[in-house]
């Protein structure tokens, strides 16, 4: 662990809490979406509309393979929410003062909170002060080189925006613009190259997302001594976004309803 | 009156006739003489009786090593009719449910083909997507700037009717025979399950090899059926799962198209939409191999928004597996060793159960 | 023949078909833009339309520019509260509990849990909850530090057992569910105990009469029609005056029946137990006597979780009262359970929930009604003779 | 192993069976397009449940009677990569090649003469299992078969009672169907 207050203040700040990823930073979020194409998905209560879980609000969760995928593309940091409140939190449990304590607050209520007229209002901010402690690239490391991973990235750096896909079943929605304005194209399933899947699986997969216009987009790492295939296969063929290198050690396949039988 | 016309057509849910006793008036002399006589002389007279039994052809396909059963089928028209009308067993090979491969054919091949009566579910949806078709081939034609309105039919046509209302193919010269007459080339091709039922459970049909002729007994059929006799062979449980549902009354029909095992009907399939889709699993008393098994939850959400989304509830069979079986087990002792436990799966909106 | 016009279960699987009236459907986010409707109505504004792809033009740029916009707008509205609603806490980390210093508003009906001096004490989830809204300031133990959501997160988070617990409890909270942890939230709580039946020992005495005077009667039928045991079709063309007789005889494959089975509770092992009762929203809700819950809710992680096997569903079910009396239909009893319980799914921020229904098919008799009515029309069809 | 051929009359009757021939094993052997000559069940690999020409009959033939294709025909490709398909052991692959009565997207173009392009089935079990290497071994192989990798294919997945359900292939990422 490093402190990174000054030298990396570029980075996009992740929490890392309880072993889940989050953006609790308005800017976090507005360039994680507007620049690289990484929504989340929002998880808290919206303070001015709570009784609905429509519109959500702010901490933006998002998944391992998001936030390994920003730290290994050098745009992101990890930040260990738990050890740097630590210190703010902390309480000698022997030794609890609370009179004390009420005392304190209510200097800070008095005097943090803006009169209007005869209501006082009180404000809780989004984010803490407190020096931010960011985890090594290592802490990410374990979403590496796992199918969910290999499907991600590849999806990713072709533009399409990604989010978890339970709801159609599969691994991930892959859209191919931001999500606020588009319908996901694709049920994303990553798969190892040999891994072996039903073909019950396709056909559920496959008619469910043609049913509601999208396609089974399944894709997997193919190890090294396979890729000189797919350069002969892509070749004159590859199909590019975002005018990126085209990339033969993966392969993807999107699934269809034929219309018929 | 609709309904009246299903009953009639689909009187009976399983092809096995049944002889109820009429109605018992005790002051009436001319009823109770027929009761007696329903009672006692028809079972007597039954005995005599010579029924019809139904029969289906078993294909096999053969290695060096051993047989295996590639398709049973029923090939007489008879037969056809009997067994989808009673309980609908089988599936027309060349139509989506029930055989109705040659009166589209015969009405498709008729020159004169103006007439809109509509004879199977086939053509509805045949309709429905040429409908559909249409539209989209209007819309592709707005997106290229051809036309600016899709509704405009002018511009509008499939490729059929810009060939020339192009009916008939090279093809269908060979679907006739001598007279002109279409020709029977559909069977109703029954599942495993659906074939082994009707020979052992209702012992209504006679296989035969569709090679040698002979006729293949249960004992036999089951031999070729599951042939490594492990007790999680996929025949067997999927019969134990069949059969459970079928002796509870329920129409059971094949799901792959929504990715389950079975859909069960309440009676059919002409009567209301499936209402349960099942899938088969097996369950070992090494609770170990279970908890290997399991299956993780973006399977049962995607398999639940396929059933969900056509308005049937998702059930789980769990088939409890023997450590063992036995060759020597008769039919229902080995049916017996087996167990079937349900779980059924919906998905819940909180919106909707707030009040 | 209209009927046959039912394209056989070919009922096509599109948005509109049975999934349209569901608000939070799909993948499907609300456009921000129409937010600023909900001040002033009461109802949430429809979905907007979305496109199929991006097209690169202006229009489509300006859409998403000011959809973005107005969703950054609302992120980055205040959580504030006025004194007049005032909450006040202090969290202490060793006890994973806030303990409440002011607490004025509508929300302690159904949250927060008084000790015997009246001091009312907050769970973690009911923290993250409060602040998130923005009706509760937190402090830290010392009363020096006021926390930010942030660290409201970083604190409560973890006592809440897992994130997906609090994105449940929140998701029904916000919906004005009235949520309760069971007794069976944590790992050391207790299972309930549901009435213990007299007639236990009864049912298996009567179970295993049944049981020998079953295979009693296969045998003497066995024997009486000289049938080698191999070879034994059922039915075997014998006279059948019911198609309730032929089922009763086909009816042999042992199942899960729900008449006479166990009912004292198993033990329970998370994720499969229930961490949560649910309540509709009603204001005449006590903490003090809640009553018994309208649902219970068992909360499991898409990625770290699989599905249950049957034991544990089993012990899951032992835990449940009984769903449905004696006066539902079949039907509702095979599509909702004779128990059941709800499930949430949690996939990195998005929930669905369904429903585990203990049903068994077996004991439910869909045939008889029509196979008599149908049976009096046409028992007279002698279709079937050569 | 000479794969046998087991040859069946249409109106199923009992003895009017079981006359053994040997298939031609050919590169392209066309198998004409007469259904009523097409009705043998060819026996070649029984124990592969992934792919088999028995099933690829039944495929054919529910292409041509019941969707209305037409110029069907079967394949039998030589496999570039065999180690996908461990139980193949004759080393090919059995497909279908046909053509729809009208073409399948809109978005595609008719060839020369206004008939829709030609399409290639492969005909497998429901109930086997898949994997991406395969497809790469099918795609590879047909490849090699006709010259040039084709850009998608159809699986025709057969299940006992005869149902065949058809979904498309398409080789990399392609936009969804409109409906």
């Amino acid at each position: 662990m490093q402190m990174v207050e000054n030298d990396a203040a570029d980075l996009i700040p992740i929490s890392f809490i309880d072993g889940e990823y989050f953006a609790f930073d308005i800017e976090a979020v507005k360039r994680l979406r507007n620049d690289h194409h990484v929504a989340g998905i929002l998880v808290g209560t919206l303070p001015q509309v709570p009784q609905q879980s429509t519109f959500l609000g702010l901490p933006v969760q998002l998944m391992p393979e998001e936030a390994a995928l920003l730290v290994q593309k050098g745009v992101a940091r990890i930040i260990d929410e738990g050890s740097r409140h630590e210190a703010m939190l902390a309480v000698d449990e022997n030794d609890i003062d609370e009179a004390t304590a009420k005392l304190k607050i209510n200097e800070v209520e008095s005097a943090g909170s803006e009169s209007q007229g005869q209501l006082v209002s009180f404000t809780t901010p989004a984010l803490s002060t407190v020096n931010r402690v960011a985890l090594p690239e290592s802490s990410v490391g374990a979403v590496y080189d796992t199918p969910r991973f290999d499907v991600y990235k590849y999806l990713h750096e072709r533009g399409y925006f990604i989010l978890p896909g339970l709801r159609f079943g599969s691994q991930f929605l892959a859209y191919p613009g931001d999500p606020l304005r588009y319908h996901s194209h694709y049920l994303v399933r990553g798969l190892g190259y040999g891994e072996e899947f039903s073909l019950l699986e396709l056909v559920g997969s496959g008619r469910l997302g043609t049913g509601v216009k999208k396609a089974w987009m399944v894709g997997g790492h193919v190890p090294e001594d396979e890729q000189h295939k797919l350069a002969t296969l892509n070749s004159s063929k590859t199909i590019e976004r975002e005018g990126s290198e085209p990339i033969e050690d993966f392969v993807s396949f999107c699934v269809e309803w034929a219309g018929f039988g | 009156m609709k309904k009246r016309n299903l009953n009639a057509i689909y009187h009976s849910p399983l092809p096995v006739e049944v002889v109820a006793l009429p109605p018992l008036v005790p002051h009436n002399p001319i009823s109770v003489a027929y009761y007696v006589y329903q009672l006692v002389f028809v079972p007597f007279l039954w005995g005599f009786k010579r029924r019809r039994r139904l029969t289906a052809y078993m294909e096999l396909y053969t290695d060096s090593v051993s047989s295996y059963v590639s398709s049973i089928a029923v090939g007489s028209y008879e037969d056809m009719q009997e067994l989808w009308k009673a309980g609908f067993f089988g599936k027309g090979t060349q139509s989506r449910s029930d055989p109705t491969w040659v009166l589209r054919t015969s009405k498709r091949l008729q020159e004169a083909s103006g007439e809109t009566e509509i004879v199977a579910p086939e053509e509805v949806t045949a309709r429905r997507r040429a409908a559909r078709k249409k539209f989209k081939n209007a819309r592709a034609l707005v997106e290229q700037g051809v036309v600016s309105n899709p509704a405009d039919p002018e511009k509008v046509e499939t490729n059929e009717e810009r060939r020339g209302q192009k009916l008939t193919r090279a093809e269908d010269m060979a679907l006739r025979d001598s007279e002109g007459k279409v020709r029977q080339l559909e069977k109703l091709q029954l599942t495993f399950q659906e074939a082994f039922f009707l020979a052992y459970a209702l012992d209504i049909i006679d296989i035969y090899d569709g090679r040698t002729g002979d006729l293949v007994t249960v004992p036999y059929l089951l031999g070729l059926l599951m042939p490594d006799w492990s007790p999680d062979n996929s025949f067997i449980v999927n019969y134990v799962v069949y059969h459970h549902y079928r002796s509870h009354g329920w129409c059971v029909r094949n799901g792959v198209k929504f990715g389950v095992d079975y859909l069960l009907y309440k009676r059919g399939p002409p009567f209301s939409h499936a209402e349960f889709g099942v899938i088969v699993i097996p369950l070992y008393s090494d609770e170990s191999k279970n908890q290997l098994m399991r299956r993780d939850w973006y399977w049962s959400s995607g398999v639940n928004r396929v059933v969900g989304g056509v308005k049937k509830t998702m059930v789980l069979c769990y088939v409890k597996v023997p450590d063992c079986i036995d060759k020597w087990h008769s039919v229902e002792e080995l049916l017996k060793m087996y167990e079937v436990r349900e779980v059924v799966l919906r998905r819940w909106i909180p919106s909707r159960n707030r009040d | 023949m209209d009927d046959l016009d039912n394209d056989y279960d070919e009922v096509p699987v599109t948005p509109g078909q049975g999934e349209q009236e569901n608000a939070e459907s799909d993948d499907e986010q609300q456009d921000w833009r129409m937010l600023a409707a909900i001040g002033s109505k009461k109802s949430l504004p429809k979905r907007g339309e979305k496109e199929y792809e991006p097209t690169g033009s202006a229009s489509d740029r300006n859409n998403l520019d000011e959809s973005r916009q107005a969703m950054y707008t609302a992120l980055n509205g205040e959580r504030q509260h006025t004194s007049k609603v005032h909450i006040s806490g202090i969290w202490y980390p060793h006890l994973r509990k806030a303990k409440v210093l002011v607490a004025r508003g509508p929300h302690f009906k159904s949250i927060g849990k008084a000790d015997s001096s009246g001091v009312i004490w907050l769970l973690p989830e009911e923290v993250i909850y409060l602040v998130e809204r923005g009706s509760m300031s937190l402090y830290n133990a010392r009363g020096d530090a006021k926390i930010s959501l942030q660290a409201c997160y970083a604190a409560c988070l973890g006592a809440c057992q897992g994130q997906e617990r609090y994105l449940v409890y929140a998701y029904l909270k916000r919906l004005g569910f009235i949520v309760q942890r069971a007794t069976t939230f944590d790992e050391s709580g207790e299972e309930r105990i549901v009435q213990k039946p007299d007639s236990c020992r009864i049912q298996r005495i009567w179970k295993f009469l049944v049981q020998k005077f079953d295979s009693f009667c296969t045998g003497l039928r066995l024997a009486i029609a000289r049938k080698i045991p191999s070879f034994g079709p059922i039915i075997c063309g014998g006279l059948w005056r019911s198609y309730d007789s032929i089922y009763k005889e086909l009816q042999i494959i042992p199942f899960y029946s729900h008449r006479g089975s166990d009912l004292t509770p198993k033990s329970t092992v998370a994720p499969f137990r229930v961490a949560y009762n649910v309540w509709k929203p009603r204001p005449s809700f006590k903490k003090s006597n809640p009553g018994e819950p309208d649902f219970r809710v068992v909360v499991v992680n898409a990625q770290k979780d699989k599905m249950p096997t049957p034991a544990q569903t089993g012990a899951l079910f032992s835990t449940l009262p009984v769903f449905h009396d004696s006066t539902s239909t079949s039907q509702q009893r095979l599509r909702e359970g004779y128990k059941n319980v709800i499930i949430g799914v949690v996939d990195y921020g998005i929930i669905s929930f369904i429903t585990l229904g203990d049903v068994s098919f077996g004991d439910e008799h869909i045939y008889d009604r029509h196979a008599a009515s149908r049976l009096s029309k046409h028992h007279t069809t002698k279709k079937r003779q050569a | 192993m000479e794969p046998r051929l087991t040859v069946a009359s249409d109106t199923v009757t009992p003895r009017s069976t079981a006359s053994a021939t040997s298939a031609s094993t050919k590169s392209r052997p066309s198998f004409g397009s007469d259904v009523v000559k097409d009705r043998a069940y060819n026996a070649a690999n029984p124990r592969n449940n992934l792919i088999n020409s028995d099933i690829a009959y039944r495929v054919k033939q529910n292409l041509d009677l019941h969707h209305l294709w037409t110029d069907l025909s079967i394949h039998r490709v030589e496999v570039v990569s065999p180690e996908a398909f461990p139980l193949l052991d004759d080393g090919q692959i059995v497909l279908v090649l046909g053509r729809p009565p009208d073409k399948l997207y809109s978005s595609d173009s008719y060839d020369q003469d206004g008939s829709p392009k030609e399409e290639w089935i492969l005909p497998v079990r429901t109930e086997s299992k898949w994997s991406l290497k395969r497809w790469v071994s099918v795609f590879e192989s047909l490849a090699a078969y006709q010259g040039v990798r084709p850009d998608r294919m159809l699986m025709a997945m057969y299940t006992e009672d005869s149902t065949v359900v058809y979904y498309f292939v398409h080789w990399g990422l392609i936009n969804p169907r409109k409906n």
